[in-house]
């Protein structure tokens, strides 16, 4: 029983690093139309951000977050501008091969800079707090409650503020946008800027209980992929349910099942959801 | 009927010779032969994906992963079983075949970015499966001692270039039933339902049909190329199904041309090559290969032979127009009238 | 790194090497690649003769990020472009995809660092594995952490092929010694993305002993974890994780109660090459025995060139390595004799236990003689 | 009667754009189907072509039932339509686009095309010139190696006919073919339709233009709300005070300019 | 007022407009004429911003707009009601119109009396609010565009043939409403195949052919104009 507690915890905190890590991209997806696959990349260079202005710049932990999150923000921008607002108009999958390009070039960049090895950063939250028997470290604890807090926020920002209806408005119908006076430009300079800056901030809280290393995005962008996708793409509610659901399925598959069914848990349920309802939990379709 | 001067064909004509000779030219070079047999047998799988996404512009990401399943087919058939490479490589594209049209079922009941990714699960799935289920596949130890194709005759399949022309047969195999493909009643459905699910319908195109034949096509030709592979190298590690390979692949396709009959063959070739001399730059490589991606699909989106195709003198195009140069225009199927291509500052 | 060119007169001996030397896990295939760097650097500065001629050796460095088939492609290039007639490669993998060239393809001797002695089953006949055969430590790891009859045994060794051997073999002698084993739970260091869910896991067996070894880092973090977890028994750790790397990512007590191979520190006389290594890359990071035993490898072969008087007649330096092995001295654990299939070996391999007061206690491992 | 439609409904979540339509379109005669916007027009279209399963009734197309057949068949069975909003091949040029009209009523397959047998080359040849011929008979055969999208609405409009002529139907669906043209133009759109209709095609045709339709329809039918208020030759229709109210509205050629 | 000169505008490489001058005043009516591809919806493209000009200019009430883009225009009080509509098709109604007046969000009430007015003017698409702009039928997108650029309150408007798919007497009330809202003081720029009723309610108009303007002048001299007869009033 406190196994399924502990694991149960686990699960959880894995869920808001999946959420946090998820809602960046989601964000992309509404301009972009498309997962940005250089998503993975990102988040490692948050995370390699964020220990330097810790660790080397000797900033405080909040402090180091935000400055990687400023950072990323603007090459959030940078990116819009010279690479993705160049492809407006192409297909889809050019955004794609484009933004494997960038995560090539990202990765190989920080290797270059911070090296090859594994880095470990330390948070000043340390210590841990025992639920009904089950040890769940404070850095969990922020990790899950910064996810959910977020994602409300953003959900709430979505369909209250004017930009949320923007980014839906140029993904529909980009020059329609542009004739109700949207900028499509400005809005996607923007959307980028903070969905780079929310990357920064999941990478800057979950690296503590993980380790730096310049592959570490790979295998988080895979899943958050999935997530998204359950979820129904662009659909904040659905990243949440999505981030949660696939990380305790995974906790709980690896533990009463095998390692190998955790791995393979997330890819059959969306493929399973796929196959039932083909646009996700939240998704919806044009009619004719 | 065909001109003589036609640009295309001498293009072609001069591809066609610079293959055939690639052994000549590398025989004191022989690790460059290895470089173009690998590239070959990745081009013979992007023909593969040319015609899912290319043709019928559905995004399959499993393509590595049956890529994967043709190598570890006939890798395993003739290791474990000791199977001749023959029969196994025949089994693999069956294999991938069936697998193919069985994902297809549920797969293509999806759509855009969901097909991508509901693929993309599934070839996790598959590599999974190759890294887990040790007692059959040996996991990460991989296979090694693949054999090469048995003697035919006095064709002995062990000499590098033998294995060549080998691959080569199938390289032209595929180039031609593109070709072929993209001249008939079949490929021109498949366009259609690219550009337009709805109009395709109403010109009588069975949309379902289609796309499930296109996809299981591509998952065959992927397995084939797999099955190549494996033979090639003697030893396959689950590497060989990852979802880097899709990416390869995708690259090739992208920087040849989508949807083109010349396409993937001149990506895969480029690319190929484009790694080997960056080998030098060693962990440099990627800075510079990432941006050099990028600026290609920003100024030749429609890839060489589009870029190409821009400079063959317009008294040509006639016959040309038969070749949709023209990438896949978005997957997501937008209600008609509200897609525009008018530029927005 | 570019071109075999060979300058005036003087010949020059291309050693290859293809490892992953970008992307994740690259740090190990830098250390192997400094090692080998480091040995070049003073053999060219004894100054190479072969019958005659003088030669300097040049390393030849691949990326192939661990992936066989570029493995393949990179060995075919560094023989058949630079010339190579000897290419080291790090990782099981890449070996067999390079023992299929070999055996047929092409002509060349792989050096071979990795520990699994599965690598040398092939009965390939150009292939001299460097390091000790993990299976050697096995048994005596056992018998140190082993305590009672029926002790019960927890896995969580990376999911890699190393790992998987590892974990075979351990099983297999664990069991033989009467003691139960845990259901397996080998997780992929590299990509999983909380340790927190499998440590419980794992725990929840009530385990005296865990299987633990990856890559130092992540499986430093593991041990944290499982102590943070409350976790008192003792660790296995496989010979790819090294204590002194360990240490350095997490709080050293947590260490406390657990065998793996000896800190290179322990062994006598390396404080000089430790040093000098240090020093050369002017590098913070512990030395650890992937460093040294591939430095003290290099030697081996240049010497059996001089002897076969060839540089380009894989077979010969084969032949010739029996004889080489004697003549040269290295750091610890200096190979003295190669074995039928191909092994350097060496007495005096040691050990250590780390005891609940944090100090090493070295113990011998015994060599099979194959 | 070529079509008989009995009946026929269709709901979307819950409300009605079709209800309980009946419709007989005599064959080598030209029947209109005019009301309000959203009066169910398209959607009697879509249903009848396959793109929409009804929810109740029947259609019957050469005393065949083919309620609810999929658009690939209904093709087949000779049903053809046009688009409200033209829709093309954007990327192909005028010709190709015709050509992918052809497909339907080729027998070569893909096999064919690979082995490049006779029936291949045979029915390649024979597309092309069905091709050519139908983008002469719309009048746009100059335009045959231009891109889709690249021409003016008026020229896509021919071209979308001509793709659907390709296809040989027996029974011809267009939405609304003169939205957007000018007077001239519908005119001659007009004797465009009717010689479709010498050459023994029967013609369904949604259209706004009372110009157009008051010239060329034998059969009126009026939907309002998804049902039919009226039927009748275009004198009727004019006087019917139904139509006038719901529709026309008073002074209806000063809505769609005399010709 | 909005004063065109000299304009020039192409795609790719096919020019469409050569030189155009136009010059449309505050509450006028001011009707565009021209067969098809002549390069009516090119010239209100170039005006809006959608497509931006080789040369010339485009100036609004005194400013060059030419290089703005279309989102300033707008906000500057330049409506564009677009040929194809370009309407939000997963959007519900009202969002669309909501999103009309983007620009205008700040003033809530006046955003409401606004949308009330589309609502008054097309009933249906009170009905319909609730429902996905892109399932609605092809008039009732049609009014949805119409509405959605009035809901941005401009000063001078464009409409590209408004009444295309239109039924009849939905026609009559659009054109009766274009009068409307041009007697309130908005110019209206209007592309038509209806010559007919549109010269009836226009105060001045131009002629393209070719993407050139072969004629131009009063509404009445137009109508009397016995090629403009010819070729588009069909007498
Ligand atoms: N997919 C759909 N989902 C919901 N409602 C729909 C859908 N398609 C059509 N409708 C509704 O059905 C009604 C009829 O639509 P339809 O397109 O048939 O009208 P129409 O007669 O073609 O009008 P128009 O003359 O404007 O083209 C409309 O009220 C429309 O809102
Ligand atoms: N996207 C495009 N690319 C290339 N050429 C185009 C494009 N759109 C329009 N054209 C060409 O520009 C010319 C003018 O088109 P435009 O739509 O402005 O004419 P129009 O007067 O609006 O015609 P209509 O009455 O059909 O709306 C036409 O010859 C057309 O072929
Ligand atoms: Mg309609
Ligand atoms: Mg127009």
């Amino acid at each position: 029983m406190t196994l399924f507690i502990q694991q149960l915890a686990n699960g959880l905190a894995l869920g808001g690093i999946y959420c946090l890590a998820a809602i960046g991209l989601t964000l992309v997806f509404g301009v972009l139309g498309f997962p940005n696959l250089a998503h993975g990349a990102l988040y490692m260079l948050g995370a390699y951000l964020t220990y330097f202005f810790l660790t080397d710049a000797g900033m405080p932990y909040v402090v180091a977050i935000l400055a990687a999150a400023a950072v990323l923000a603007f090459l959030g921008v940078v990116l819009e501008r010279l690479v993705f607002h160049p492809l407006r108009n192409a297909p889809h999958t050019h955004h794609m091969i484009a933004t494997v390009g960038v995560m090539f070039f990202l990765v190989a960049l920080v290797q270059e800079v911070w090296g090859t090895g594994f880095l470990r950063m330390q948070s000043p939250v340390g210590g841990q707090v025992s639920v009904l028997g089950a040890q769940v470290s404070w850095q969990r604890i922020i990790i899950i409650v910064t996810a959910v807090v977020v994602l409300l926020l953003l959900t709430w920002f979505l369909k209250r503020s004017p930009h949320g209806q923007a980014i839906e408005a140029i993904e529909q119908d980009r020059t329609g946008a542009a004739l109700v006076g949207i900028n499509p430009s400005m809005v996607s300079m923007v959307t980028f800027a903070v969905s780079l800056a929310l990357v920064a901030i999941a990478a800057g809280l979950v690296a503590p209980i993980n380790l730096l290393s310049p592959g570490m995005g790979d295998a988080l962008g895979l899943t958050v992929f999935a997530i998204i996708i359950l979820g129904g793409l662009g659909s904040l509610p659905g990243a949440i349910v999505g981030g949660f659901s696939i990380a305790i399925a995974e906790v709980m598959a690896s533990t009463y099942i095998s390692v190998a069914a955790g791995e393979a848990a997330i890819f059959v349920i969306l493929i399973a959801v796929l196959a039932i309802k083909p646009t996700g939990i939240f998704g919806t379709v044009a009619q004719r | 009927m065909i001109d003589r001067l036609n640009p295309r064909l001498l293009g072609v004509a001069l591809v066609a010779i610079a293959l055939l000779l690639a052994p000549v030219v590398f025989s004191e070079q022989q690790y460059l032969l290895r470089v173009v047999t690998t590239a070959a047998i990745y081009a013979i799988a992007a023909y593969g994906l040319n015609i899912i996404l290319g043709l019928t512009g559905q995004l399959s990401l499993a393509h590595g992963a049956f890529f994967g399943v043709g190598a570890y087919t006939v890798g395993l058939l003739t290791t474990d079983r000791d199977w001749p490479f023959w029969s196994a490589f025949l089994v693999a594209i069956l294999a991938t075949t069936v697998l193919g049209y069985v994902s297809g079922l549920i797969a293509l009941r999806t759509q855009g970015a969901y097909f991508a990714i509901f693929t993309m699960a599934l070839g996790f799935l598959i590599f999974i499966v190759i890294v887990r289920w040790e007692s059959l596949t040996h996991a990460h130890s991989g296979v090694s001692g693949v054999k090469f194709p048995e003697n035919i005759g006095p064709i002995d399949f062990t000499e590098p270039a033998t294995m060549y022309y080998f691959v080569l047969i199938f390289l032209a195999a595929a180039a031609y039933t593109t070709h072929a493909l993209l001249h008939s009643n079949a490929g021109r459905s498949l366009v259609a339902i690219r550009t337009s699910e709805d109009l395709a319908k109403s010109i009588g195109v069975n949309v379902a049909v289609s796309k499930q034949l296109a996809f299981t096509a591509s998952a065959t030709i992927a397995g084939l190329a797999g099955g190549l592979f494996a033979s090639l190298n003697g030893f396959i590690g689950p590497d060989s199904a990852g979802i880097d390979r899709t990416f390869e692949m995708l690259l090739f396709l992208l920087i040849g041309g989508l949807g083109t009959v010349m396409g993937p063959l001149l990506g895969s070739l480029l690319v190929a090559f484009l790694f080997e001399m960056l080998q030098d730059l060693e962990t440099y490589r990627f800075i510079v290969l990432g941006p050099i991606i990028v600026l290609l699909v920003i100024f030749a989106p429609r890839g060489m032979i589009g870029y190409l195709n821009d400079l063959v003198p317009a008294r040509f195009k006639r016959r040309a127009t038969t070749m949709p140069g023209e990438p896949a225009t978005e997957p997501a199927t937008v209600p008609a009238g509200s897609t525009t291509k008018d530029e927005v500052h | 790194a570019c071109g075999g060119s060979s300058d005036s007169g003087d010949g020059t001996i291309v050693i290859g090497y293809s490892a992953g030397l970008s992307g994740g896990a690259a740090e190990y295939g830098v250390n192997v690649q400094n090692g080998l760097k480091m040995a070049i650097d003073e053999v060219n500065e004894e100054g190479v003769e072969i019958d005659g001629k003088k030669y300097t050796v040049k390393l030849e460095s691949l990326d192939d990020q661990y992936q066989p088939g570029t493995t393949g492609t990179n060995v075919q290039r560094l023989v058949e472009k630079e010339g190579a007639s000897v290419v080291f490669v790090p990782h099981a993998g890449g070996i067999k995809a390079a023992q299929e060239l070999n055996s047929g393809r092409t002509e060349f001797l792989v050096g071979a660092y990795s520990s699994d002695p599965a690598i040398l089953e092939s009965g390939n006949d150009l292939t001299v594995m460097i390091p000790p055969s993990f299976d050697s430590y096995v048994q005596p790891f056992i018998d140190k952490v082993k305590t009672k009859e029926n002790a019960k045994l927890g896995l969580m060794a990376t999911a890699s092929e190393f790992g998987q051997e590892w974990t075979k073999t351990t099983i297999e002698k664990w069991e033989a010694s009467g003691g139960e084993v845990l259901p397996k739970n080998n997780i992929d260091y590299g990509t999983v993305s909380d340790f927190a869910g499998p440590v419980a896991k794992t725990l929840a067996g009530k385990p005296d002993v865990i299987l633990v070894g990856g890559p130092s880092q992540p499986t430093a973090l593991l041990i944290e974890e499982a102590r943070k977890q409350g976790f008192k028994g003792a660790f296995l750790i496989i010979d790819q994780a090294k204590f002194e790397e360990l240490e350095e990512f997490t709080d050293p007590k947590n260490l406390n109660n657990s065998v793996g191979i000896m800190p290179l520190p322990l062994f006598e006389g390396t404080e000089k090459f430790i040093a000098d290594y240090k020093e050369k890359y002017s590098s913070e990071k512990p030395v650890n025995a992937d460093i040294a035993l591939n430095y003290q490898a290099l030697p081996i072969f240049i010497e059996a060139m001089k002897i076969a008087g060839t540089t380009d007649d894989p077979k010969a330096i084969r032949e010739a390595m029996g004889e080489a092995v004697k003549s040269v001295e290295g750091v610890f654990f200096v190979p003295n004799k190669v074995s039928a299939k191909g092994h350097l070996q060496a007495d005096g391999l040691q050990a250590a236990y780390r005891n609940a007061d944090g100090e090493y206690e070295p113990f011998a491992i015994e060599q099979p003689q194959e | 009667m070529l079509l008989q439609v009995r009946g026929l409904g269709k709901t979307f979540g819950g409300i009605a754009a079709v209800k309980d339509v009946d419709i007989d379109v005599p064959e080598g005669q030209i029947t209109a189907i005019i009301g309000p916007n959203g009066a169910g027009k398209s959607t009697l279209f879509n249903l009848l072509a396959g793109f929409y399963t009804p929810t109740s009734g029947t259609v019957t197309f050469e005393g065949k039932d083919i309620t609810g057949m999929k658009p690939h068949r209904t093709v087949r069975e000779g049903i053809a339509r046009t688009f409200q909003t033209t829709q093309l091949f954007e990327d192909s040029t005028v010709l190709d686009n015709v050509l992918a009209g052809c497909v339907v009523r080729s027998k070569s397959n893909a096999l064919d095309a690979v082995f490049h047998t006779p029936r291949h080359r045979r029915d390649e040849r024979a597309s092309r010139a069905k091709a050519m011929e139908e983008l002469e008979f719309v009048g746009a055969a100059h335009l045959c190696d231009e891109v889709a999208s690249k021409l003016p609405q008026e020229a896509q409009k021919r071209v979308s006919m001509a793709l659907a002529l390709a296809t040989e139907p027996r029974l011809l669906l267009l939405d609304e073919p003169a939205a957007g043209t000018n007077d001239e133009e519908t005119e001659a759109f007009g004797d465009l339709i009717r010689q479709m209709v010498s050459r023994g095609i029967t013609v369904c045709l949604v259209e706004h233009k009372m110009s157009m339709v008051m010239n060329l329809a034998d059969q009126i039918v009026v939907l309002d709300h998804g049902q039919r208020i009226a039927t009748g030759s275009p004198e009727q229709i004019k006087k019917d005070p139904l139509v006038i109210e719901a529709y026309l509205g008073a002074n209806n050629d000063q809505a769609g300019a005399r010709s | 007022m909005i004063k065109i000169s000299g304009l020039n505008a192409s795609y790719e490489a096919v020019d469409v407009l050569h030189g155009i001058d136009i010059t449309a005043n505050d509450g006028e009516l001011t009707v565009i004429l021209g067969a098809n591809g002549s390069g009516k919806s090119t010239l209100f493209k170039a005006m809006s911003g959608v497509l931006r000009p080789n040369s010339g200019s485009v100036e609004f009430n005194g400013e060059d707009i030419t290089r703005s883009s279309p989102a300033a225009i707008v906000k500057k009080g330049l409506a564009h009601c677009p040929e194809g509509r370009h309407l939000f098709p997963r959007m519900s109604v009202e969002k669309n119109l909501m999103l009309g007046a983007y620009v205008r969000r700040g003033d809530k009430s006046r955003v409401k009396t606004l949308l009330e007015r589309s609502y008054d003017l097309f009933p249906v698409l009170r009905e319909k609010r609730k429902q996905a702009a892109g399932s609605l039928s092809g008039g009732q997108q049609q009014m949805v565009a119409i509405g959605r650029s009035l809901m941005s309150d401009p000063s001078m408007l464009i409409l590209d043939e408004p009444s295309m798919g239109l039924a009849p007497l939905i026609t009559q009330q659009v054109f009766e409403t274009i009068v409307e809202i041009n007697n309130e003081g908005i110019g209206v720029l209007l592309a038509e195949q209806n010559a007919n009723s549109a010269l009836q309610i226009a105060t001045s108009g131009y002629v393209l052919a070719e993407g050139r303007v072969v004629l131009s002048g009063s509404a009445k001299e137009l109508q009397n104009d016995a090629r403009v007869q010819r070729a588009y009033l069909g007498v």
